[in-house]
């Protein structure tokens, strides 16, 4: 589809070869917004009003649009495809003469509402370009461009709208989703934690005390807390006999590890 | 206020009439200077109401308001009614003076485009519907657009199963499109006459969106709407 | 045009000139129409310079300036001349009606707007449930503010221990938001389709305030508030 001409074929004196090579030019489906707009479009070849149009040499139209579509190896989406199976039915029950028999709506019924669907489309687009064509405010017609600089009464009002409300709830409601990633640190004693408590706690210990009596309560039982609490907290004593500030010894391996406050006078 | 009732175009009228009372409201005169003012100050419509709560106590705006769009009718600026409010706009023949003030408004695509009309025309209208009508689904930010734009918001829940949310057209949209109320869209009577508004439920089933059979309900908020 | 011969005759009339030139000049009542409609169009004051350059060729917007600023006097509108420039202003003694002009908006915090969307999603809700929602402690003084405001107004006791207070939105938040109830609020899964909301809820989080169960209670409760 290169150019208006061969989009709009009704616009040339065309036989039916030369139509439906036309046609073949218009398989390019990403101009079309869905099979009602293609039909809408196909249907312009009529040359007649919409309420009159032929619904049977549409569908015929838009089949061999399929066709077409399908020799050029052109992936339609799913709704046309969708769109093309119900024509062919349709198309078949308007060549037929009715079935007393069948239940359901006849042939006619059907293409006489898709006549109408694609009039009321039509309807809406003839609108909304009635609508787009008149004056419009800022472009053709102004209001005032000077705000008043009274400033007697100063005022404060608070407002908001109606998207910023529904935004707002919607932050709320699904704030757990932006919950930035953080590891989860419910069992893991750090050794900036076991240096805080500690540093509280040496200054009572003058005597060798258990490593272990220094645990935060709560982290003796749980395992995996406990090995957690442990190892800060032996690190963070490591740290303060560093610093000076403390003593620590073990008498054997895997005895217990003792600490005391460092004697001031040594 | 003899003097009003016969007209208003003639340059000077008594503007200072004695009040009978001390307490009287001021004289129409001065009760269409004032909505003048107030109008005149206001980027956005005014309603009446508005204009009663600021204006001295007995004053009739609604009544001074037609003697001032009389007093504007063929100048440079003019008074225009908005749903229910008032506003002082330019002339449209005189746009072309105003290019400086032209804001180049965001470029609506076909798509929003189609939605508004059909939003405008069929209000109030579910999503479903409008789907139904452009026979392809409506792609998200679309409707965001013209709601964040302020021309539609959210109508009533339709009594269908699902209660789904309807929209319809805003003041802020009949300012935009210079249109006193949504029944002075263009051609609407016509298309309501061509049946072309009515959500005709397809017969059997169809591929294209689904229709509710709610058509009656459905009018009777157009009328709402659209009522004179 | 003989109206402005009569009405400032004093003044030297140059407009027989125009009949001189090749392409005539509009009218004087034209010329005054356009200077009326950009003076009430401009963000600033305008010089004469200024609409010289807008005006069609061969117009005297110096003398139509003149004709304007005479049929503005003891308007509520008058011409002004601000330096070089002109503008159009308010009569100064109708500045009592300008008051509300001067109103300053501000944009509600964000935890307003949170602690609001709650009220207005759950009502009748207590305090306790909306920290619980949101996760933080409510200060006092965002009720008070939302309270103020006449958004929000106190509901009737919940029927828990303590008989807390709860909170419900009020008729003046609804026209605000242009709601016709607050049953009219999108749900969440309207918001995510009309794209206002990103995300996909997390696998197994519980229903958002979508759930019919939710809904329907909600409904029941709301029908004593908002009645439609």
């Amino acid at each position: 589809m290169a150019d208006e001409d061969t989009l709009f074929p009704e616009e040339l004196q065309l036989s039916v070869e030369e139509r439906l090579e036309a046609e073949a030019l218009i398989v390019d489906v990403h101009g079309f917004e869905g099979p009602l707009d293609l039909l809408l479009m196909l249907s312009r070849t009529q040359k007649v009003d919409l309420r009159r149009i032929s619904v049977y040499e549409l569908a015929r139209q838009y089949l061999t649009f399929v066709e077409r579509a399908k020799e050029l190896r052109i992936e339609l989406a799913a709704d046309y495809l969708v769109m093309a199976a119900w024509l062919a039915y349709l198309k078949s029950r308007l060549l037929l003469p009715p079935d007393p028999e069948e239940e359901g709506p006849s042939g006619e019924e059907l293409a006489a509402h898709l006549a109408f669907q694609l009039e009321r489309l039509q309807a809406m687009r003839d609108a909304a370009a009635r609508l787009m064509g008149r004056d419009q405010l800022g472009r053709d017609f102004f209001a005032r461009g000077q705000g008043e600089d009274v400033q007697r009464i100063k005022t404060v009002t608070y407002t908001a709208n109606l998207l910023d409300l529904m935004q707002g709830y919607a932050r709320i409601r699904t704030k757990d989703e932006f919950r930035p990633f953080v590891m989860d640190r419910d069992s893991v004693f750090t050794m900036e934690e076991a240096l805080e408590r500690m540093r509280g706690l040496i200054g009572f210990t003058g005597s060798w005390t258990d490593m272990l009596s220094y645990l935060p309560d709560g982290w003796h039982s749980d395992p995996v807390k406990r090995r957690s609490a442990t190892a800060a907290t032996f690190a963070a004593s490591l740290q303060l006999v560093k610093e000076g500030k403390m003593e620590i010894r073990q008498t054997e391996s895997f005895a217990p590890i003792q600490l005391r406050t460092r004697p001031e006078d040594h | 206020m003899d003097e009003y009732q016969s007209h208003i175009s003639e340059e000077d009228h008594p503007r200072r009439r004695q009040s009978d009372s001390l307490f009287d409201a001021p004289p129409m005169a001065e009760q269409e200077r004032m909505v003048e003012a107030v109008l005149f100050a206001s980027a956005d419509p005014v309603t009446i109401r508005d204009l009663e709560a600021r204006m001295p106590h007995g004053c009739n705006p609604g009544e001074a308001m037609e003697y001032l769009r009389k007093r504007y009718e063929g100048r440079g600026v003019r008074v225009v009614q908005v749903g229910e409010a008032w506003a002082l706009r330019t002339a449209p023949d005189l746009g072309f003076l105003m290019q400086k003030e032209t804001v180049e408004t965001k470029k609506l695509s076909r798509a929003a485009i189609e939605t508004l009309a059909i939003i405008a025309y069929h209000q109030p209208v579910t999503r479903a519907e409008i789907e139904e009508i452009r026979g392809v689904s409506v792609s998200r930010g679309t409707i965001d657009q013209l709601l964040e734009m302020e021309w539609i918001r959210f109508g009533r829940r339709k009594m269908t199963p699902g209660r789904p949310v309807t929209f319809v057209v805003t003041p802020v949209f009949l300012d935009h499109f210079g249109l006193e109320s949504a029944r002075d869209l263009p051609g609407l009577k016509e298309l309501r006459a061509a049946g072309l508004l009515e959500n005709r439920p397809p017969p059997g089933a169809f591929p294209i969106g689904q229709g509710d059979s709610e058509d009656e309900r459905r009018d009777e908020e157009q009328a709402e709407l659209f009522e004179d």
